[in-house]
């Protein structure tokens, strides 16, 4: 267990990742509004750091997803802990195209079949996965279903203009 | 005074416990066993429905008009999520306010959502009670409700 | 439990086989295939093969209108359906910050507990059968079947910034007979299956998770409560009108498949104070607050988490400022839950798979979204 | 001119009344009854576990769907018989026979009432044992012909439980042998004609019970066919006549498991009022009904646990059960 003072526990969690990741970008946002407490801008790397960190202080590792911005990917992985203040942190990773991404299943395990459904979707590959293809989809399929240019058909672009 | 129990002790005991919860089971399922049973004879006994079972939607027929208020604006088709209304309106005459003549719904795909009914600003829509939905073919269910509304005179 | 290490690597050619499970199986709930590989009856390794029930709810929702995604939440869990719409409305009204009228908040609790009883009988009933007792599984599909009945008669799906129908008379009354009603027969379930020995020798010391391999695998609701670890997002990151509500998370320290049973059967009757304590201070005013016809959030992101009946689910929510969504993603605590089969699985028994999966109680629909 | 004065007619009537004859008349009357009587079993379970399970079971066909089995078994034989292409031929075609030959010998010594008895084998309880363990390996050879995984693997746990549940199975019967001195299963019936055995054996009487239990694969030992991991078990290729003939064997195992009991425990014909033969049947059948209603009770035994039930507790309490007996008929 961290030798956190409970009193101010995002502190501590601030200003460790602060140490661990000087690189990175760290917000406060309003739990209210977007529903986490400190977002952590990371740009390629220092994920695995991150992950380390946060495992080391109790966290779990909620769910890990992308967005794709067509120019660049953000890869989201969000962490929350079980414990009794309940914090939710989010580590945004900005991601150029054909940047391979470490993995971070040796940290969390669960990661194996997150980083799986990412690579499905997305087309993300990890560097260093022991096992990295396609999940949910066939096996045998040659697209990434969740890109912002797949499957924008007529008829999607009509209900666009329908109704904006 | 507090001696562990042996193994030998645990082990009838475990028998002992074992059996009496065994002889519950039995008791609690021979209760069950003459009771009335629950379910119905389907086609030969059937439930009626909650006001509020939400069936394909149909038009309501007002007392004002004696039919219903489409103008067919098409909103509904519109805002439906998996496109399955198809509206056909018109205008009797020049001047006239435009009138729905037919309103086609394929409700093999319709999701029951409801959003038709909401989003209907002459709040003409209402879920029918239909439940027994089989038919021989994906055509019988397209179906035109002002029709059905026509022959339900 | 035998230690599957013990095996001798040379021969373990010639020993194993692999068997499928599914994707047709009496007991993998939906279209699930675990792909068991085994040394007579003793269980090596065990590996999910999911994706058979992906209908692409998420590629779905960047092509229509918020309102148009309504329906879809619900059909990914389609056995907490309420609790989804629930938990999509509140995330779409952080996002655009619509103010919910507590007449509004206090029916989609009292639904989604209903909800939740629904689903946890379905769950602890599965798991029963699992192990092979038939009955309990046809006398709580009976007891459920009244809740899907109660819920009919209102169908209050959510709707933006409150919910569609006012509750009735008939419902509140009937609520009322039902939770009676389920009162009464928690005697019989717990002394037919609970106090069974034969039930609790198949289930105790099976499938332990422990609250290592908890954090690790992210596991979350009634799964992760078997554990010892009182998690509930109701209670943590308190929502709608649940901090209005005295109720407890009940905990079981064992970790194994009958302590997930008892926290299931626990929170059945925990579900049914908070159905009783809003029944009684349901509050008078209106059902829906004012919204626009198409709501257009600004741009933005927001993760909305909330407790369905197998885990902590989430709404990640990217909004472009239009009124189509730029990105949702859910976060199913089925996915998480069911990958830690693979960890607890190894060394037992064949029988004991089942039994494990039934205890995790997953729906497949969620996974694969 | 009398017929009886015939001199051949001395001869008919002396083979009408050998053994031979009254064997072939029995069996003829045996293969006659076991069907039928399985398809009224057969509806009794569905109405039991339909009532248990607060609905009403079959109802369609006849008056509260009686005549459901019949047709039942019409349907299963109008049925293709799929022989699937991997399996091994002749003995896939053989199991089914082979499980249901002994089902019928097994009626044999059962003595339903003083006069109604094919034959008084003076070795008839041992005559049964012996052939229900052929059971074992005609399951054993279903599984292992079918090549299916999920067979296999059930053929082999009914292996190891019919090999264990067949000793505390003697085991009991042995402290019901010693007290009577024969293996007649009439004369056994005859020494309870004033007490039940049940009451003087309890103990082996809750044994002989749980141990046909196992032996004929009801729930909770159904580990056989344990739809819920082994989706059916030994029998999941099988189709048509031949896997109902599995479903035969099954029921008729149990109506000759729990005759069985009656004969050593419960005092066989014996009761007041009735004739014997009513009274046979009346604990036969609520045997067969306690059977099904434990059925649709219990969740099932994990394999482990059933070889430990019958080497940790049922033998050693048949073996301390049967040293008892032995002391103290000895003593007294």
């Amino acid at each position: 267990m961290p030798t956190a003072e409970p009193t101010k526990p995002l502190e501590n969690i601030r200003n460790s990742l602060v140490q661990v990741i000087p690189e990175a970008e760290l917000l406060d946002r309003d739990y209210q509004e977007c529903g986490y407490h400190l977002e952590v801008r990371l740009v390629m790397r220092g994920m695995r750091r991150m992950a380390r960190e946060m495992k080391d202080r109790r966290f779990f590792l909620e769910t890990i997803t992308a967005v794709d911005f067509l120019e660049y990917f953000h890869l989201i992985y969000l962490f929350t802990t079980y414990n009794e203040a309940s914090f939710r942190v989010m580590a945004r990773v900005k991601l150029l195209p054909e940047v391979r991404p470490f993995s971070v299943w040796t940290i969390y395990p669960e990661a194996i079949w997150l980083e799986r459904e990412v690579y499905d979707f997305f087309g993300i590959r990890f560097e260093g996965h022991p096992d990295l293809k396609r999940i949910i989809n066939p096996d045998d399929v040659d697209y990434f279903p969740l890109l912002k240019n797949f499957g924008k058909t007529k008829f999607t672009t009509d209900i666009d203009d329908i109704l904006c | 005074m507090n001696t562990p129990p042996s193994t030998f002790t645990q082990y009838l005991t475990e028998i002992l416990t074992g059996s009496k919860s065994l002889v519950v089971g039995l008791w609690i399922t021979l209760k069950r066993l003459f009771t009335r049973i629950v379910t119905v004879q389907y086609p030969r006994q059937k439930l009626t429905m909650t006001p509020n079972f939400r069936g394909h939607i149909e038009a309501i027929r007002f007392d004002d008009t004696k039919t219903h208020h489409c103008v067919a604006c098409g909103l509904c088709a519109r805002i439906c999520p998996s496109h399955v209304i198809k509206v056909q309106g018109g205008k009797a005459r020049a001047g006239a306010l435009k009138y729905g003549h037919h309103y086609y719904i394929d409700f093999s795909k319709c999701s029951l959502c409801g959003l038709c009914v909401d989003f209907c600003p002459k709040q003409t829509l209402k879920f029918s009670n239909e439940y027994e939905l089989v038919f021989y073919s994906r055509w019988d269910t397209v179906i035109d409700i002002m029709s059905r509304l026509e022959k339900s005179r | 439990m035998l230690n599957p290490k013990t095996i001798d690597d040379a021969s373990i050619d010639q020993r194993v086989y692999q068997l499928n499970l599914g994707p047709q199986h009496p007991s993998t709930h939906g279209v699930m295939h675990l792909l068991v590989t085994l040394d007579g009856e003793v269980v090596l390794k065990v590996e999910p093969v999911i994706g058979y029930s992906h209908r692409g709810h998420e590629k779905m929702a960047e092509n229509r209108t918020y309102e148009q995604f309504l329906p879809n939440p619900a059909r990914m869990d389609y056995l907490s359906g309420m609790i989804f719409n629930h938990g999509y409305c509140m995330a779409v009204e952080k996002l655009c910050g619509i103010e919910v009228p507590r007449r509004a908040e206090y029916i989609r609790v009292i639904t989604s507990e209903l909800n939740r009883i629904a689903s946890h009988f379905i769950g602890a009933m599965d798991y029963a059968m699992g192990l092979g007792a038939i009955t309990p599984f046809l006398w709580g599909w009976d007891d459920r079947e009244h809740i899907l009945d109660l819920l009919e008669g209102i169908t209050s799906y959510g709707r933006f910034g409150g919910v569609r129908n006012d509750i009735t008379r008939e419902f509140y009354d009937g609520t009322r007979r039902f939770i009676d009603r389920l009162r009464g027969r928690f005697w019989d379930y717990e002394n037919l299956i609970n106090q069974n020995i034969i039930f609790i020798k198949r289930s105790q010391d099976v499938g332990v998770i422990t609250k290592e391999v908890a954090l690790d695998y992210g596991v979350t609701g009634p799964t992760l409560r078997g554990s010892g670890v009182g998690y509930d997002v109701r209670k943590r990151e308190p929502y709608s009108a649940y901090p209005e509500f005295t109720f407890e998370i009940p905990t079981r320290e064992a970790g194994d498949c009958l302590a997930r049973y008892q926290v299931r059967m626990a929170e059945m009757e925990q579900s049914l104070n908070i159905i009783e304590q809003a029944l009684d201070h349901l509050p008078p005013g209106p059902i829906r607050a004012k919204v626009p016809r198409f709501v257009t959030p600004p741009e933005g992101d927001c993760y909305c988490a909330f407790e369905s009946a197998r885990g902590a689910v989430g709404f990640y929510i990217v909004s472009d400022g239009s009124r189509i969504p730029y990105r949702i993603k859910v976060r199913a605590p089925s996915f998480s839950n069911l990958f830690v089969l693979t960890e607890i699985c190894p060394g037992h028994f064949l029988a004991d798979v089942i039994a494990i999966f039934g205890s995790i109680d997953v729906t497949v629909p969620e996974i694969d979204r | 001119m009398n017929i009886t004065q015939l001199p051949y007619l001395k001869d008919i009537y002396a083979f009408l009344g050998s053994d031979v004859m009254s064997g072939m008349v029995g069996l003829l009357i045996i293969a006659a009854i076991v069907p039928l009587n399985v398809a009224f079993l057969v509806l009794v379970e569905r109405k039991v576990a339909g009532h248990i399970q607060l609905r009403p079971g079959p109802m369609e066909v006849g008056p509260h769907g009686i005549l459901q089995t019949l047709i039942d078994a019409v349907k299963l034989l109008g049925k293709e018989m799929v022989t699937p292409q991997s399996t091994d031929k002749l003995i896939f075609f053989l199991a089914p026979i082979i499980v249901v030959a002994p089902a019928f010998v097994g009626f044999v010594p059962i003595p339903f009432s003083p006069m109604m008895q094919v034959k008084d084998v003076n070795v008839g309880i041992l005559l049964i044992f012996a052939f229900s363990s052929i059971s074992v390996i005609s399951i054993l050879m279903a599984g292992w012909s079918s090549n299916n995984k999920y067979s296999l693997i059930g053929a082999v746990r009914s292996v190891a439980q019919n090999v264990a549940y067949e000793i505390p199975l003697l085991l009991a019967t042995m402290s019901v042998i010693i007290m009577t001195n024969t293996f007649k299963m009439g004369e056994i019936v005859q020494a309870q004609s004033s007490v039940w055995f049940i009451f003087y054996q309890p103990l082996a009487a809750m044994i002989f019970f749980i141990a046909t239990t196992a032996e004929t694969n009801r729930a909770p030992f159904d580990l056989v066919e344990a739809e819920s991991e082994l989706v059916s078990g030994f029998h999941t290729e099988y189709t048509g006549m031949r896997f109902s003939l599995f479903f035969l064997a099954e029921y008729t195992n149990m109506v000759i498991a729990a005759a069985m009991f009656t004969v050593l425990f419960l005092g066989g014909w014996y009761g007041p009022l009735f004739p014997g033969m009513i009274w046979f049947l009346i604990k036969t059948y609520f045997l067969i009904f306690v059977v099904m209603w434990a059925r649709w009770t219990y969740p099932r035994i994990r394999f482990d646990q059933l070889m430990n039930f019958a080497w940790k507790v049922l033998i050693p309490f048949a073996l301390v059960n049967l040293l008892l007996t032995a002391i103290v008929l000895k003593v007294v």
